[in-house]
Order: structure tokens, then C-alpha cells, then sequence
């Protein structure tokens, strides 16, 4: 048995630094850290509880607006304010627009590119893959960038600016919409279906949601939507057989994305991979352990617990805590999003390898950027721009907030305790947090060490590209992760 | 590929990602193909590079050996020289260095060097107050000269740190400034004292405010969402800040200002350890913070005079949250 | 090709083409294709469709006769009522008729009716002193209600006709407005006096201005070129003139202010009879055209102190042609 | 013989009617007529002289920079006023970016899509010309429209906006650009050359512009570039022999393009395509003959001339004046423009025809884009920011003023008269004057009315494309026309 290093592990948010126990060229035990710690759970205390609207956002750039929305979450529970409805509509339209860019620059950015690999020079479609999908080069970014530019136009519109907005408030948002910029949302919508009708699926959103089957990805991706980005990574997953690649069966996890006065778009839960069931979710169970990472023991309850590093503590090997739900790990991200929301596809794919797996990561992300465009067009078209954006709450000086939502790369959560005013604790568990966990006191896994765990490496060490898909397929992001 | 490419190389050190996501947004045809056809060479970028692991510890290695020419060492993210001026808060993963190390090593080789955002720049949010990681920009902790490079580092053709401030900056402050250093059409007298190039950061964020009638009649809104100034309530600090923000559009035609929020100044040295961003501290009902080099006792005359002087359809708009007033047609021929 | 398309047909009367050539730059991927993924099917446009002649006019005879529904009947240019009410001063090439004849008869077919620009909401330029064509308006000559249409003209969706003034128009406005038609989402209420949209036209054109700061000191630029605010020498109307020109970049990131030059109140009614554009009339040395709804005497104290109290930056400043005063560094905290 | 009145005819700017006269299937006499008459030529008179820098523009809105140009220029002239060197170099560039922008708006929109048209069904080339060029519908349009926008934020940098911009002063521009703007100016052009290297010519524009004679044009068609859309506009012309339509051999002007301190890019003078030599070029040569014009006669001396309207005159066909020089009609254009700088394979084509003809003139104006393109990179550059953008200059109170210009469709002038500093007499000659004026007092014909003699029709009659092709070579501009 050898031990292998590997970092910079990048085209991933963050830094991150993989140590695989190898034996007979497959993986037997991962450890993921990482490696870059800033200290924001110790930078909040002491500021104005509104102050964590400016702080919070700055934990990680490319889910920006979901720190917000967290942060005014936990602001809204202890304000116990009402938002109007037109904010709510607003943010979760920025939201989504975040969202859908993440999801996007994740496929063509970060995941896509590992198979214009020289490795796969020997297979029939690598040409195609690297003419299109090949990092900096592939004729593809010169179209999704453009599309991503587009539209995070709609934060210019309802954010100010991102990353990094102050927009988002415990009542709605700051940026009241007129008939002119509602007019202009809808067509930035517009044109971002249109890239995916054109490009990323080559067929209209309406047949790429009725998909149910594995033989309608097979029929899509070879017939109609052939041309679509989508069907051609949906080809090369049969080709490699990606269902059976990064396999992981613990339970997957969603607060509820995107609510709304008729509650969630896609809502909060638990769903079993293994017995295909839904189960309740009671958010009271989130514990963090701190037992692998170089942080003070203290309170595992998010709520009273406090961060402070001990660089020289002996057991620990990365920056992050690890998140256990009644104890136990917990995926999150588009796929617990969709299993929970019983998303046909999503919950065949998994039944199909009895867990997630690379293959049914990447296909849940994409059948939610068709959900979330198709919602957000809603949106956009009901924002009634008599009513007010913002409603002002009486500030409360005293007490606790948590802020659940669903960021693009699962559950996030702020936990904040506040007393005269100031911010007392805080608390925050990301989505990678939960997936890219390290050990916990019991020695299980996490997620991705898990997922890693009897990976082939094909004679090519560290750079086997299995381990790429591994890894990149959750989108990973660890400046969200150890913040 | 332009036959003599611009060779750029972008790290992240305590960083969130978002200057990257900010640049992201830049070129008609996507940032890529700006690179190539503006003849800049990405040597390597963790988000987009297809290196990874020991291809990408090569490539860093042939640049910190000379062998790789080094035109633009640009660094993204805050210097964590904690604990103890280890640097190890802030590890390059698979390399067992600290960011710090491989920073002060490469500046060495750079033709130019700069920094990408406020954390680079000053230290940024990582900096704030406790500042648990001792962080630092490239140049410069907080307002004072220093920084992970120290006040004397020039970089091989004789510039200090170039500090594109801001959190996150306009893609195309960084991409201008970059193309300027290409182009050799940036020298040290085109940069501020705080590093910053001039032809953006000699603007005030308050500059091209859609809320400027407003701002002129001290017409202010008085809670989030409305049309009215941020400054007097709401803790506007644009008449402060260095920056053309609001000359330019963010994320297609937004601004801070324009979203509806206060400038919070994120262009500047400890930005960070404001208290309060939402409101506007004042003194005697006299905010504190006064547009730059304006006397005070002006300010508070003028601004009781402006305020007897508004007109009432900017006193309404001014706390409303869609224009209520109109302004008076113009039936007369305009002269 | 939505099912239910939105039929635009889009004519010159008395126009430049320039109102066209501005809704060209619309759209991310162009305009047609705007149109298409909007739902929006132009019946016909003379710079764009392929139809011409026979081709042409039997389209327009069937909208004439009610057989094609019209939707929204745009049209761009002043209709030329001149010699003697004849209209001969603008025929319908290949028609025999006269525009002034076909815009009255296509007019009551339609669903809505645009004024695209100035000159068809005004007249414009082509009404200019000595108006030797008789040009108004579809609704308005000046602003005098009544034009070509009459000042009882309604659509028939019961809409005055929707002036889309400006000269040219930003694109923006033109598209928003028909898109809000189109959606149903525009209703006589959100037309001020002038028939134009509130969302556009409730704004001046001074919001938003990058000089906003010499504004506020009357620091005031006394040539071309020059960086100071344009309203005291150099002929500025902004301040007057209804539209959010400054809160929209034009062709990119442009304006007229931002371009260096004086707004000239395009939106108005009159502009084109605005003697010297490029000077300021002053009376008593205060200028004649002063911020709407703004009292002259106030407008003189202010002016008269804020000029006094301007920082030596901004005086500096507004006589550059580039910056050459810094705002003060901000070495300390910024509270 | 039979008489056919062709209106409207669209895809040119402005109102253009033609009145041909038929005979076995043929033209045998053409009148074209501009039936739109707004009076600017009165309007201006009485105003302050600077006015003019607000009035001019307002004549067309496809050509509104060339238009404050020329009264810039006539303004410049009358107070013997110096320009800076950077308002001159700016200006150009704005200049450059109206007459590119039209040049594309002319073969994309205006002109290509007649070889879209059903008459040509039964061609082999059809049908990929239809999916190209059809108008509105064409795959093409949704590239060179996003071009042309991005092509135009020149304007936005350089003139504050376009068209209608007062940005041109007797003294330079208003708007003195700073580092960034230059940067993003010189990112602009990069995008623009790269549009016409990948989609107009598919071919690097140096090796275009190394172009001398029709085999390299047909080479190139074939070879390398043969997916340009020059190209297949190249193939066309061949296939159709538009060599050989549309011929005129009038003598061919240019004023002069986009002057500089070193002179112009590409210079003034007179070529007959006849002799195939240059002539000498005297601008006092140039008269305006009304006797076929809706206007009062008077002096013909466009120093002198006013503009008075007369609809019932008996033997008038149109409101615009018929041009002339030293008593001839004359062609004005890119291919004016290029015969007379020598460019090799415009003299080649003017050559083989002994005459301009419809593929003469689109293959200029495709090399004139190609020319202006590289010219305006090095402007672009050359501007030295530490310089002055606008000088100024004492304003003379009398006096007169001639600015003779070159826009994209060819020479245009404005001649102006002040006294006690406001406007006495202002007179226009546009390009299009030039090239659709109607008959003059000798009977001689304008050069679109030669040009179209002899075209055959094909029994399409008033629909037949070969008419469309020639009044579509010239990119007529009716509204300069008669103003």
C-alpha cells in the first residue's frame, strides 16, 4: 500500500488537498482537507447582527448570494420579520441566476474539461470532447461564458453587483424593480433558455423535463439533442460507465430551495438511496464534529459552538469541521435536492447503483438548471411592481436566527446568536462542508472519502482521471468549507 | 496566440474565488478568448487550468526557476501570515508551502505584480478585525505599507504592487489594468498612493450615482428600497470612495447604488472594519464620514440650505420605492 | 415563432432611419432573434424584410383591410403634413399615397400605436423653426396635443398613442416599451402628459451623470472636452430633460454627458428649436434653464455657495481634460 | 414599351421609388425618385452657426457621424480652426466605426438577402444562401448583429452615443478618452477583426487584403476562405455574372477618407474607369441642376444655392438635386474610394468591365472594411492620453465654410454661409445625390439611372432580382439624398 498526495487539486472552489491510500491501482481510503483557513466564525462576533450581510457574502465568491441568503435567514428568524413578497420573488431570481451560472461554470469550467485528458486519447470520442470541452481552449467556454455573462445580467438588475451584494435583507430586497428592468429579466430568461435549448441541451426544456428514464437519456442523446453539450457528456458517462464511478448510499439531504409564499420550489427533506424512501428531516440533529480538524473542541450544537484553529492539533488534517445529521454523514447538492423533490430521473438513477454516483450527480445538476429557468420565468413575470420590495421589521437586539437554504452545492446553514445588538456566535456549515467532511470521531467518512474509496486508477497514480470525476462531480468548494 | 505572449500567472491565496467570478464575466466572447486574442498566456489559474496536481506543481516550478518568463504574477486573495507568521493558515495543497513562501518567491520573478481585489490589496475582509490569520495584502496591511511584500518590493520592471482594489473588482478593472501593464502603457506615476491605478480609483464611487438629484437636495431615503440618497441615513460612503463603480455597469447595468444599497467603500484599506454598514453614523445629525476634501462646516450649511430648497417631487421620490412625482412636463419650448 | 406572435408592422414617415439603426444594437444575439424568442412577428419594416414593392404593399393592404391583425403599428419620423395638408412632402413610394394618408388609416387598425422617437411623437427635428414640411406628431406637434392622429385618437385597446421620445431613442427604451405593450403591461397610467412611459420618462436625464460631483460645487467644465459639470457654460439641459439617458449605457457604455457634450433635451417637445445647443443662456449669470422643479433663487444661493465651498480637487479637475487631482488618500479607517 | 413604378423598395435607407421603362423583358430608361423631403437646407439657415453640429446629424441616422463630419469640417474651414491631433484621430475612429457598421448592415441585411429570394429556387447555391441570408430569418444576422453592436461600443467611448452625437467639434471631441477606455477600445476592434477573420472573410485579413486580381479572388473563395460569407457572396457573383450587371462608367470621386496629419488613409481624387487613369479633382467644379428636382431654380453654385420646394413643377421627378461635376454625373463609394487610392484588384475589376458594375462595388466595400479594420487598430493605439482632445479656437462671425467629406457611401459636403455668426445658406450634397440624382438639364442621366439600363428582368418584372442587385450595390441612402 502507497500514499499519494495530491494538489493543487484545482478546477474545484478552493484549495484542496486529496492523501489516497492505494493498493493494487485502486483507491482504499481517501482523506480530503483543506488547506486555507480566514477565520470568519471569528470575525463575525462583535459586529452588528446586520453587519453579517456585508461579511457573510465575502466566505465564498461563486455562491455568494447564497451566504446572503443565509445570513439574512437567520437575520429574518431573529427579527422574526415578514418579507414582502415581491423581495422573496427577487432574491430567489437572483438566486437562481447564481445558481444556474455555478451549475453551468461547474459542467463546462470545471468537469467537462477532464475528458479532453490526454489519457482518453485512445477513445473514439476524445477528439469531439477536447475540440470542445478542453480547458481554456474548447470551443464550448467560448459560448457558456458569454451565456453566464448574460445572465448574471439579472444581478445587475437585483443585485447591484456580484459577487457581493448588499441586496439581500431580512425584508425582501433593496432594489425595487421597474417595468423597464422587469421587462429586461424577462429577456435575459430569455436568452438564457435559448442557451439551453441551442446549446446545452439542444432540445427544449419542456421534453428535457419529461424525461423519466434512463432510455430517454439514451434516446435524447443520441437522436434530437444529439448536438447538446448535455447528450454528448451523457454519451461519454455510458461510454466510461460513470454510474458506477464514485458510488456513495448515504442519505441525501435538502433544506428546500427556492421558497416562496407557496412554499419551496423544490422542498426541504431526506431521501434513502438505498431503500428508495423519503425520510423525515429534523434540522434540531445537525452536530458538528471537530475531531479531524485542526479546530478547539467545544459545543457540536451549530448554535452555541464557537471556531477557534489549533494548528498543531495531532489527529486533525484539514481546516473543516465535519457536519453529521443524528450522526451521520449526509450528501447534499442538486442530487439530494431532486431525490427529494421526487424527481423521476434522479430517483431511477439512483435506484440504478443503490446511490449516488458521478454520473447521477452530474445529470441531477443539469435537469435542475432546466427546473430552476423554468421557475425563474415565472418569477420574473410575477413580480408586481406596485408592491412594496422591502418591508421594514423592528430590529431585535437580543436572540438567536438560523438560516437553512439551499445553495447551488447543497444545504447551507448560518446559526447566530446575538445580544445587545452584537453578533455573539456564529455558525456556518456548508454544502461541502457536508460532502467533503473529513473523518468524524466514529472514523466514517465522509461523503467523497467515501465515493473514492475502491477508485481505479488505471496505472495513472494521482492524475487517474477517476479521480478527477470523483472529486469534481459534488463541485466542490472549500472556501465555503472551512471559511 | 499572439508569437509574444503576455505570461500570466493567477493564484489564489486567502481568497473566496469571487475576483475570479468577476473576471469570469469579462469579454464579448468570454474571458478566454479575450486572453488568447489580447495575446496574454495564462501560464496557470486554479479554477480553469487544466493542470492539476503534480502538472500544475511543475508548471509553478519552471516559473519560479526562471524557466518560464513571468510577465504578471497576479494574486487573488489576502497573504495569511498566521499563525505565527507560518504562513500555514494558508497552505498551497500538494506542495507543502505555504502561500506566503510561494508568493514572496514568485513576486521575485515577476516582470509585474499585481494584486486582485482588497484582500490582495489590503487584506480585505480576511483582514478585519481580530484579523485571526495575521492577514496581509501584497503591499500594503490595511492603509500601511507592508504587507506580505514588503513597502519596498518593485517588481522586475520596477513597479510596486499594482492594487486593483475592490470586493469584488469590475472584471474590467482587472482586465484593463492588465492590458495596460501588457501594452507598457502603465507606469508608477499612473498609480495612487495606495497602488491603485489612477484612471480608475481617481473617481468617486459617488460619481455617476443615479441618486445624485437626490443627494443634491440631501432628499434621502430613510429605509432599504427607496429612490432617495443613501448617504444621509443608510451609510452610503461613495463620496468617499475611490472608483469609477458607478461609472461603469456591474453584472450588465448594476452598482451598489444602483441596487439600492449603500457603498460600503470596498475599494478602500479597512473597508472591512466598518461597524454598522447600513447606517450612517453621525454626530450632532451631521454624518460623519464627509464627501472627500470637503470642509465640514460647508457641508452642513449647504446641506440645511438644500434642504429647504427641495423641490417636493424629489422630497417624495426620495422615500418612495418607484417614482410617485413626476417632474413637470416641458409644454414650453425649452430655451 | 410563438403561436400567438405579437404582430408589429414598423414604418418611416419623416424619419433619419436613426431610430432604427439604434433598435439594431438591441439584443444579446441581435435583434431578430430578440424578436422571434419574444414573441414578437414583424409584419413588415422597410430596412430589414424582405418584401418590397407589390410584395410589400399587398402586405400592408391586408393590415389595412383588417385581414393580418396589427397589433402595434410603430412608426418612426414626423408625418409630414405639409404642402398645404397635402402630405405630398412624403409619399409611400410605389403607393401613390401619402404617408400622413396611411398613417391615419393604418392607425385605426391597430391594437396600439408607437411613436418611435421624437419626431414621430413631436415632430422633431424635421418641425424645426421654420417647419417648412408642416411636420407633427402622431399625437402631439410640440407640445401641442393633437398632431396627426388628433388629440382624441385612441387605439383600440383604448391607449393614446405611446411616445417613445428621443432622438434616438436607446434601444432599450423601444424594445421595453413594446414588450410591456405586449405583455399587456402598459396602461394609460403609466403615460405622463406627453404621452411617454413613466418608467423611462420619470426620470432626468441628469440622474446618473458622471459629473455629478462638479455639479453639486457649479464646477463647471468652460470648453470641450473639458472634465466639469456642462449645465453653466456649455449648454447642459439634463437637469431639465425627462428620460434615464444617464442610467443606461448607450452604444456600450455611453451617454451625451458622459460623451463629453451637453444634453440637448431630445426627449422634449422643441428640442430641435434650442438656439446655440452648445452654450448656456444665462440671465444675471445664472443660467435660464434651471433643474425642474427647482426655484430660481434657491438654484442662485446654492450655486453661489457650494461654488465657494468647492474642494480644490474638484475645481481642479473641471477645467482637465483627464484627472489631475486625486481625491485624498484614505490612510485612515474609514468610519 | 411599358412603364413600371417600383415601390416601395425597401432595404435601403430612406424613401426610393424608381419608374422603369420596359421593353422586350429589359429596362430601357430608369428615373429614380426620392419622395421624402424634410427640409433641413431650410431649417439650418438662421441658426447660430455651431448649431449646425446638432442639426446635421439629424439628416440620416445611419450616417449621422459622417454628417457631423462634414459640418465640423465646414465649421473648421470657416474658423481656420486647428484641430487636436487626438480629437482628429478620435474622430476617425468613431468614423470608422459608423462606416464598418455600415458597410456589414448593407451586405447582411440590405443586400445579401435578395440572393435569398424564390426566384432563385432552382440554383444549386440556393438553398445554403437561404439559411445564410434570408432576411430576418438568416443564420447570419445573429452574428453579425451581436458584431455590429459590439462594433458600435466605439461610440459609446468615443461619441457618448450614435447615431446623433455632438461629440465632433471644429476643434476635435469632446470626449478625451482615459487608459481604460483606450484599452477597451483597442479590445473592441480585436473582437471586430476577429468576426471578420472567422464569419465575413473566414481568412486573416492581411492575406485579404494581399488580394490583386480575380483569380486570387477565386482561389480564395474556393480555397481557405470558402466558408467566409464573402466568399459565398463571391461565388455568387460569379455563378450570376454580376461582373456584368449594373454597369455605369461614370468618372468615380472621392473627397478623401478619413483625414490626418499624415494626410488621408485613402486620398482624394477623380479615376475614369474607362481610360483606367486618375484624373485631377477641382471641388469648385461642383454644381446642383434642379431641372429635374421638386425645387426652385437658382444659383447652381452650391456656395450660393438656397432650397426652396415646388411640388408642382412640371418636369420633376424627385426632391433631390442632380449633382454634377464640371457638368457630368459621377459615382461616389468604397469603390470611388479604392479606385483612386490605386488599390490593385478594385482597378482590376473596374477594368474587366470598363466600368463599376454590382460586384465591383460589394467586393470594395468588403475590402475598404478590411482596410479601415487594420487602419484603425493603429489609430486606436496612437492615442497619446496625456494630449489634448479638443483644441479651441476664436469663432469667426462671418464667413463661409465648405466640409468636404468622405461616409461611407462616398463624398459628401456641406457648404456653409455665416454672417453676424448665424447660418445664411447651408447646402448638402450627399453621396447618394451623386449616385441616384436624377436626370440634369442635358437629359444625362445619374449613375444608378445608367446602371439600371439595359438590366434584364427575367419576366419577373418589377420584382426581378437583378433590379434589387443593382439599386442595392450602391447602399443607397434616399434620406441624405434629399434631406
Amino acid at each position: 500500500m502507497s500514499r499519494l498526495l495530491v494538489g493543487p487539486f484545482n478546477r474545484v472552489e478552493g484549495d484542496l488537498e486529496l492523501s489516497l491510500d492505494i493498493q493494487d491501482d485502486a483507491v482504499v481510503a481517501a482523506r480530503v482537507a483543506t488547506t486555507l483557513y480566514r477565520g470568519f466564525e471569528q470575525i463575525l462576533p462583535g459586529r452588528p447582527a446586520m453587519d453579517a450581510l456585508a461579511v457573510a457574502p465575502r466566505i465564498c465568491g461563486i455562491c455568494s448570494v447564497s451566504q446572503s441568503m443565509a445570513a439574512a435567514a437567520a437575520l429574518r428568524a431573529l427579527h422574526q420579520a415578514e418579507p414582502a413578497h415581491n423581495g422573496v420573488v427577487a432574491a430567489n431570481l437572483a438566486h437562481a441566476a447564481e445558481n444556474l451560472a455555478d451549475h453551468l461554470t461547474h459542467f463546462y469550467i470545471f468537469f467537462m474539461p477532464d475528458f479532453a485528458r490526454a489519457q482518453y486519447a485512445p477513445a473514439g470520442w476524445h477528439g469531439a470532447a477536447e475540440r470542445r470541452f478542453k480547458a481554456v481552449e474548447g470551443s464550448a467556454a467560448n459560448e457558456v461564458l458569454p451565456a453566464r455573462r448574460r445572465l448574471l445580467e439579472i444581478m445587475g438588475l437585483l443585485a447591484g453587483k456580484w459577487p457581493h451584494s448588499l441586496a439581500f435583507q431580512p425584508g425582501g430586497t433593496t432594489c425595487s424593480v421597474d417595468l423597464g428592468q422587469k421587462i429586461r429579466l424577462i429577456a435575459i430568461l430569455r436568452d438564457f433558455r435559448r442557451f439551453l435549448e441551442e446549446v446545452f441541451f439542444a432540445a427544449p426544456l419542456e421534453s428535457v423535463l419529461e424525461m423519466g428514464t434512463v432510455e430517454d437519456l439514451d434516446s435524447y442523446a443520441e437522436g434530437p439533442g444529439a448536438g447538446g453539450d448535455f447528450a454528448a457528456f451523457w454519451r461519454i458517462a455510458r461510454a466510461l460507465d460513470l454510474e458506477n464511478l464514485g458510488r456513495a448510499a448515504n442519505v441525501l439531504m435538502s433544506y428546500g430551495a427556492y421558497r416562496g409564499a407557496q412554499g419551496s420550489l423544490l422542498g426541504a427533506g431526506l431521501f434513502d438511496p438505498v431503500s428508495g424512501s423519503p425520510e423525515p428531516f429534523d434540522p434540531a440533529a445537525i452536530r458538528e464534529d471537530v475531531s479531524h480538524a485542526f479546530m478547539r473542541e467545544g459545543p457540536e450544537d451549530p448554535m452555541l459552538a464557537r471556531t477557534e484553529p489549533d494548528i498543531a492539533k495531532a489527529e486533525a488534517y484539514s481546516f473543516a469541521k465535519a457536519p453529521r445529521l443524528g450522526g451521520r454523514p449526509a450528501e447534499v447538492g442538486a442530487i439530494a435536492r431532486l431525490a427529494v423533490h421526487g424527481h423521476a430521473l434522479t430517483r431511477v438513477l439512483l435506484a440504478r447503483s443503490q446511490g449516488s454516483n458521478v454520473a447521477a450527480r452530474i445529470v441531477a445538476r443539469s435537469m435542475e438548471i432546466a427546473i430552476v429557468t423554468r421557475a425563474a420565468e415565472e418569477w420574473a413575470r410575477s413580480l408586481s411592481l406596485d408592491q412594496p420590495f422591502c418591508a421594514s421589521a423592528p430590529l431585535r437586539d437580543e436572540g438567536q436566527g438560523v438560516g437553512l437554504i439551499e445553495a447551488a452545492r447543497g444545504s447551507l446553514g448560518h446559526w447566530m446568536s446575538v445580544s445587545r445588538s452584537k453578533i455573539r456566535r456564529y455558525q456556518i456549515i456548508a454544502p461541502t462542508g457536508w460532502n467533503f467532511s473529513p473523518r468524524d470521531e466514529q472514523g466514517v467518512p465522509g461523503p467523497l472519502e467515501q465515493a473514492l474509496e475502491g477508485a481505479p486508477l488505471q496505472g495513472f497514480g494521482a492524475r487517474a482521471a477517476s479521480v478527477q470525476h470523483i472529486v469534481r462531480s459534488f463541485d466542490p468548494c472549500m472556501v465555503c468549507t472551512a471559511h | 496566440m499572439s508569437p509574444n505572449p503576455f505570461n500570466i500567472l493567477w493564484l489564489q491565496a486567502g481568497s473566496c474565488g469571487g475576483c475570479t467570478m468577476s473576471t469570469l464575466e469579462y469579454g464579448e466572447k468570454g474571458w478566454f478568448r479575450e486572453l488568447e486574442s489580447a495575446g496574454f498566456r495564462l501560464l496557470w489559474h486554479p479554477s480553469v487550468s487544466e493542470e492539476t496536481g503534480e502538472e500544475a506543481r511543475l508548471a509553478l516550478e519552471r516559473i519560479e526557476s526562471g524557466e518560464t518568463p513571468l510577465h504578471a504574477l497576479c494574486i487573488e486573495g489576502a497573504v495569511l501570515r498566521g499563525p505565527d507568521g507560518t504562513g500555514l493558515f494558508n497552505r498551497l495543497a500538494g506542495t507543502g508551502r505555504s502561500m506566503l513562501d510561494w508568493t514572496q518567491s514568485l513576486a521575485a520573478r515577476a516582470d509585474y505584480c499585481v494584486a486582485i481585489g482588497s484582500c490582495a490589496a489590503f487584506g480585505g475582509m480576511a483582514a478585519a478585525d481580530p484579523d485571526p490569520t495575521d492577514a496581509a495584502g501584497l503591499q500594503f496591511r490595511e492603509s500601511d505599507a507592508g504587507g506580505a511584500l514588503g513597502a519596498d518590493y518593485r517588481s522586475r520592471l520596477g513597479l510596486p504592487v499594482v492594487n486593483i482594489a475592490g470586493c469584488a473588482p469590475h472584471s474590467g478593472w482587472i482586465m484593463e489594468t492588465l492590458s495596460a501593464l501588457a501594452l507598457g502603457a502603465l507606469a508608477a506615476d499612473d498609480l495612487d498612493a495606495l497602488g491603485r491605478p489612477k484612471f480608475i480609483f481617481g473617481h468617486l464611487a459617488h460619481h455617476g450615482c443615479s441618486r445624485n438629484e437626490f443627494y443634491e437636495f440631501k432628499a434621502s431615503a430613510e429605509e432599504p428600497s427607496q429612490r432617495g440618497c443613501l448617504m444621509e441615513h443608510l451609510g452610503c460612503k461613495a463620496t468617499q470612495a475611490a472608483g469609477d463603480c458607478n461609472q461603469r455597469g456591474w453584472s450588465g447595468s448594476g452598482s451598489c447604488t444602483r441596487g439600492g444599497y449603500a457603498c460600503i467603500a470596498c475599494t478602500s484599506p479597512n473597508f472591512e472594519d466598518i461597524r454598522d454598514f447600513h447606517n450612517t453614523p453621525k454626530i450632532g445629525g451631521v454624518p460623519v464620514g464627509l464627501p472627500a476634501d470637503m470642509p465640514k462646516a460647508w457641508f452642513m450649511v449647504l446641506a440645511a440650505l438644500s434642504k429647504s430648497a427641495t423641490p417636493p417631487r424629489v422630497r417624495e421620490n426620495a422615500t418612495a420605492d418607484h417614482i410617485v412625482a413626476m417632474p413637470r412636463s416641458e409644454r414650453k419650448p425649452v430655451e
